[in-house]
């Protein structure tokens, strides 16, 4: 009996499986320009406001930061056993994974939460009044600040919804995970998320520190 | 749990589990390096150290290292491209 | 009165322009022409049917063709790029000294301002023969200063001074433009340019009704901002001392240096931050919000008039 | 003619399950068409949505002409005059142009020329169009709000604090719509990769299906940029965050590189289609092989490529660096040479050819005449001191209509015509399709020609008044647009009238090569009763050592082995 993973217009499960992977890897290479929008005007502007930008990126809540980057590392770890878990056929402890993985993901975005509080309540959104930093390129860190952070959020948000997707999916048929390039192509997805993430980090909470 | 089964998780994690001790590694130095008086290399450092964890995470968590040619490229074609606006962009700005 | 003249040719740069339109045209339409004609003879010759001969394309028709063409291409190519920047190149080195007037540009119209103060809305009056120097910046949103007949454009930022030199060489009435969408009465954002002989732009010049200079106006303001506070050379606040800096090389935090010129003064008053003295701690507050344009070209005039050999001009 | 259309007939007459059995047929609801994941019903979707947007487009500009017959701004307001004129090009840009050929044609061609089954992703193509007509509702609904007045191109400060229009609503239509491209870019690449029939190696792609490839390539990494540039813009807008804000320290030049970063390269989302297009069509009516194939491949590569490296052109006077200046002009020479080769080669390919002049053919010819034309005057304005002169003129308007119109409509019309037999399953009136390609030529030039003049004069774009030394450009410039707009609406006519009365088809009407040839028209819910293998390289249309000869024969007997 053919699986329920193969879907038209595909023969086999391994051809499907990697022509999904490529699928993704080309989604992902457009979210690298996505993003790379971000990364643009954060480097065209720290170089035109460099002092500024350090001045600003004192700003940023270290603490948040690191350990929302370290829940992040230790999420992409729990993702990349359980893709390889249920290639292995393990699914058991696949289906125990995407579970850790996801409330990881959620953790972040509490943290996330909480950070966003304390920047609001110190006034540093730069849209409202009463921002309290005068450098003219320290609104402008701080307008990335937002906007690649939120975007990166609604990511992670989808991220996490894809993961619970695949502990749905399975919760009748485990050896789908196996057949269906689900798993391989969510975690692609989320690891790329994560990496993301390593480089805001670099440029949002490192600057200035010394 | 089989004990099989805990035999093959363990198999299975090993290479993870190193490349997230590298990762922790690697974000421990960034943190540090960050608080140390480097001038204009503290962005360089910070840089080089997220993009070889980046680099850890494609080769090892996104498997790149064991990808067909088609999918490196796919992911490496998007950050290629990204160069091509820093390099022309910044063709502008650096000598405006 | 040269309006109604399309292809009125006033400036040094129109000439140029022209040559370099006409030269791009004629090679232009001789690759247009060649293509045509082999497709119309093609179209002819080899319609279906006909007894024209068929059969294998000859040997040389493969490879050497293509590569000759594409060899060509790429030769003509750079031929013509080569020589579009050779050409301008060769006008540079024209006399410097000048006629430097301010363009101010809100929606939706042209603020104009005279080395002596005279001012003028959406007419500019110039003296045949003179380089005209223009310092331009926007209040609002991004306009575009065109002349056509000077064949010379250039878009107007805000909170940005940018500069557009031409030679008008004939005296006539011509069209000023706004060539950039600025809002709902763009198109009704246009004015004259009137080139005169030059004893009577002088005249003209004189019997407008005299404002204060800029320099004068920059002067004053200088004080009533309170800028003289720390920059008076008696002040007790250490901050630079503005004589003689207009023109001249800076020393800057790190190691770079920049000319002072228009744009340098400008961002100093606006983004205090951005470019420190050496030697100089970064206590200047901005006055973004204090000052606007005309006071900053006020301001930036009485600086300049600091330095004798810049005022000069 | 008559022994093709003999040949015709004889099918017609040949009792076959494909008669009743095909795509069109295979389920008749309105639903069996909302949920469909058929690649040729999703590129049928497209062409009835894509059609509705150009008859929005088209009457925003009849306006638009209509008004610029006197100098003076009389029959709308200025706002209105600058809501049109958006209207227009955001409407034509996005939501024609973009999706034209590469969602239309290319859904429908792609996997049947590649003999595939369906796209890779059946149901994220399907995601796609729902994607486009979600942008689509929010353009519709932006105009009837009230309507933006940016311009197109959105440029800041204006967008961001200046102006009264719905622009995020319109900001928001276009980043929706641009993942539908990323989409459909990203599921043609995957099934470019994947699903080529047996003996369907990469130098055996007929050019449309690597115009469709470099396309995809061009649509999925250039998209994105415009989508975070949008973003950033709108959330400068709706949130006041300083971004491009210069009074901020922000500059505006930065939204300019980001734009355009996307939107130059946009031209060749709708421009390497066509070209794909037309060597297909070219081939097919000279009965030769395409000249110099592999040189035809690397130019599309080459200005797919490079088409990223010469955004700053837009920007010459827009205050970037005189350095920048020289680097974008300098590419700008360096991406004209692969479009110059191409266009030798299709010259080239007529030679020692068969040539009839059906409809496709001509509008081929009717784009070989205007994109040599448009290119030509593409290197004038890569000219720095001439650009200065040029930019924002009317001369820009008539150089990009000549690409994008003259070029890519004059070929999407070209595939219209080519394909519709094999969509269709029917055959239209020849005779008033070549009228209406030589109308479409005709009324092109009258209206676009005299903006070049008026251009090089000085004439600014976007303008409601101007001044009367212009008027007869624009009179003739307007005459010009009701010929091209009546040359636009004819084979609307007579394609429906096809629809019921035509003649049947038959699999191969034109006695083309290309396995979308090969199957029944309208080819059947799965594209080929056997899975197709190829054995040759495409346009076999004549055998190596002879020319094509009169009857066709050669065709015949490469297809027994195809």
């Amino acid at each position: 009996m053919p699986s329920v993973a193969l879907r038209e217009p595909w023969q086999d499960l391994g051809h499907q499986r990697n022509s999904a992977v490529l699928g993704m890897w080309l989604f992902l290479g457009t979210e690298i320009l996505f993003f790379g929008g971000i990364f643009a005007g954060y480097s065209v502007y720290r170089f035109l406001h460099t002092a500024d930008f350090l001045a600003a990126g004192r700003e940023t809540n270290i603490y948040y930061g690191s350990v929302n980057t370290l829940v992040l590392l230790v999420s992409s770890f729990v993702m990349s056993l359980g893709s390889r878990a249920a290639r292995a056929g393990l699914f058991r402890f696949a289906r125990l994974c995407f579970p850790v993985t996801a409330v990881l993901g959620m953790v972040f975005l509490t943290l996330k939460g909480f950070e966003y509080n304390d920047d609001l309540e110190k006034h540093l959104f730069p849209g409202a009044s009463g921002f309290p930093l005068p450098e003219a390129g320290a609104g402008l860190f701080w307008a990335f600040y937002w906007v690649a952070t939120v975007v990166h959020t609604i990511h992670l948000t989808v991220g996490i919804g894809a993961v619970f997707r695949l502990q749905i999916l399975s919760r009748d048929d485990p050896q789908w995970l196996n057949d269906s390039p689900s798993a391989e192509v969510t975690s692609l997805y989320w690891h790329f998320v994560d990496c993301i993430w390593v480089f805001l980090y670099a440029l949002i909470y490192l600057p200035g520190r010394s | 749990m089989t004990p099989e089964e805990r035999h093959r998780i363990i198999a299975i994690a090993r290479a993870p589990s190193l490349v997230l001790l590298g990762l922790v590694l690697l974000f421990g130095a960034n943190l540090g390096l960050s608080f140390a008086a480097l001038g204009r290399f503290n962005l360089v450092a910070n840089l080089l150290i997220a993009a070889a964890m980046v680099a850890l995470i494609a080769l090892f968590f996104m498997e790149l290292i064991r990808s067909s040619a088609i999918h490196r490229l796919a992911a490496v074609v998007g950050i290629f491209w990204l160069m091509f606006f820093f390099v022309l962009g910044f063709a502008d700005y650096l000598t405006r | 009165m040269e309006i109604g003249n399309l292809f009125a040719e006033a400036s040094q740069n129109a000439g140029v322009v022209d040559l370099d339109f006409l030269v791009l045209t004629i090679i232009s339409m001789a690759i247009f022409l060649l293509v045509f004609t082999l497709v119309l003879v093609f179209c002819i010759r080899y319609r279906r049917g006909s007894n024209a001969k068929r059969g294998r394309l000859p040997e040389i028709m493969r490879r050497e063709i293509e590569a000759g063409w594409t060899a060509g291409t790429v030769f003509l190519a750079l031929f013509i790029f080569w020589w579009a920047v050779a050409a301008p190149a060769a006008l540079q080195g024209q006399p410097a000294p000048a006629l430097k007037i301010h363009i101010y540009a809100k929606q939706w119209m042209w603020q104009v301002e005279h080395p002596n103060g005279a001012r003028e809305i959406n007419t500019l009056h110039l003296p045949v023969g003179t380089p005209v120097h223009l310092l331009m910046t926007s209040q609002d949103v991004i306009h575009s200063f065109y002349v056509p007949a000077f064949r010379a454009k250039h878009d107007v930022l805000p909170d940005r001074i940018v500069e557009l030199e031409f030679l008008p060489t004939k005296i006539g009435t011509f069209h000023l433009f706004c060539a950039e969408f600025c809002g709902t009465a763009h198109s009704q954002m246009t004015g004259q340019v009137i080139v005169m002989r030059q004893e009577d732009y002088a005249h003209w010049r004189e019997v407008q009704p005299q404002s204060e200079t800029l320099a004068a106006e920059g002067a004053a303001l200088f004080h009533s901002l309170g800028c003289s506070g720390c920059h008076d050379p008696a002040s007790a606040v250490h901050a630079p001392d503005l004589r003689g800096v207009f023109g001249h090389i800076v020393q800057l935090q790190g190691g770079r240096q920049v000319v002072a010129d228009e744009a340098y003064v400008r961002d100093s008053i606006l983004l205090p931050d951005k470019d420190i003295v050496a030697g100089f701690a970064p206590i200047m507050p901005s006055f973004s919000n204090v000052v606007n344009n005309g006071q900053i070209e006020s301001l930036i005039a009485y600086i300049r008039s600091l330095s004798p050999q810049e005022s000069a001009q | 003619m008559s022994d093709i259309t003999a040949g015709a007939y004889e099918y017609s007459r040949t009792p076959s399950i494909g008669a009743v059995d095909n795509y069109l047929t295979h389920g008749r609801t309105l639903r069996s068409w909302l949920v469909t994941t058929d690649h040729k019903r999703i590129g049928i979707l497209y062409a009835l949505s894509i059609t509705v947007f150009f008859f929005i487009g088209a009457i925003a500009m009849a306006i638009v002409r209509l008004d610029l017959i006197t100098p003076a701004p009389d029959l709308v307001s200025d706002d209105t005059y600058n809501k049109l004129f958006t209207l227009h090009g955001i409407v034509m840009v996005w939501f024609f142009l973009i999706p034209s050929i590469p969602a239309t044609f290319g859904n429908f061609m792609l996997p049947l020329m590649i003999g595939a089954k369906d796209v890779a992703f059946p149901r994220l193509n399907l995601t796609s169009w729902y994607l486009f007509v979600i942008g689509a509702l929010f353009t519709i609904g932006c105009i009837v709000a009230g309507g933006v007045d940016t311009g197109w191109t959105f440029y800041t400060p204006y967008s961001s604090q200046y102006s009264h229009g719905f622009v995020i609503p319109a900001a928001a239509g276009v980043f929706i719509t641009g993942f539908s491209s990323i989409l459909t870019g990203l599921n043609f690449i995957t099934t470019i990769h994947s699903l080529r029939t047996p003996g369907m190696h990469w130098f055996r792609l007929p050019l449309f299906v690597w115009a469709m490839y470099t396309t995809s390539a061009v649509m999925i990494l250039a998209t994105p940029v415009l989508a975070m540039t949008l973003l950033l813009m709108s959330a400068e807008r709706f949130f006041g965050i300083p971004i491009f804000d210069p009074a901020r320290g922000g500059d505006p030049l930065l939204f300019q590189h980001l734009f355009w970063f996307y939107s130059h390269p946009a031209v060749y989302i709708m421009i390497l289609p066509a070209m794909g297009v037309v060597s297909e069509i070219f081939t097919c009516y000279a009965r030769r092989r395409i000249f110099g194939y592999s040189f035809m491949v690397y130019c599309m590569v080459g200005i797919a490529v490079v088409g990223f490296f010469v955004w700053g052109h837009h920007m010459f006077v827009a205050g970037q660096s005189p350095f920048a200046n020289l680097v974008f002009s300098f590419m700008s020479f360096v991406v004209a040479v692969p479009s110059a080769i191409k266009v030798f080669n299709w010259t080239a390919t007529l030679y020692r050819g068969q040539i009839t002049f059906e409809s496709p053919f001509l509008y081929c010819l009717g784009f070989l005449w205007l994109f040599t034309f448009g290119g030509l005057t593409g290197l004038v304005l890569a000219t720095v001191p001439l650009d200065v002169h040029l930019t924002d003129t009317y001369f820009v308007v008539a150089h990009f209509h000549y690409i994008m119109v003259g070029g890519s409509v004059s070929a999407f019309f070209a595939a219209l015509h080519y394909w519709w037999p094999k969509i269709t399953g029917r055959m239209y009136d020849e005779a008033w399709a070549r009228f209406a390609a030589i109308l479409m030529f005709f009324g092109f030039n009258l209206t676009f020609f005299p903006q070049f003049i008026m251009g090089y004069a000085g004439m600014p774009r976007r303008y409601h008044a101007y001044a009367p030394e212009f008027q007869i450009f624009h009179v003739l410039s307007t005459a010009g647009a009701a010929v091209l707009g009546a040359a636009y609406a004819l084979p609307a006519l007579y394609l429906l009238w096809s629809l019921r009365r035509g003649e049947r088809a038959g699999p191969n009407p034109w006695c083309a090569t290309g396995l979308e040839w090969q199957t029944e028209s309208p080819p059947p819910r799965d594209n080929f009763r056997t899975p197709p293998v190829v054995v040759a390289a495409p346009y076999q249309y004549h055998s190596e050592t002879h020319g094509p000869d009169y009857q066709h024969r050669d065709i015949e007997r490469a297809q027994g082995t195809v």
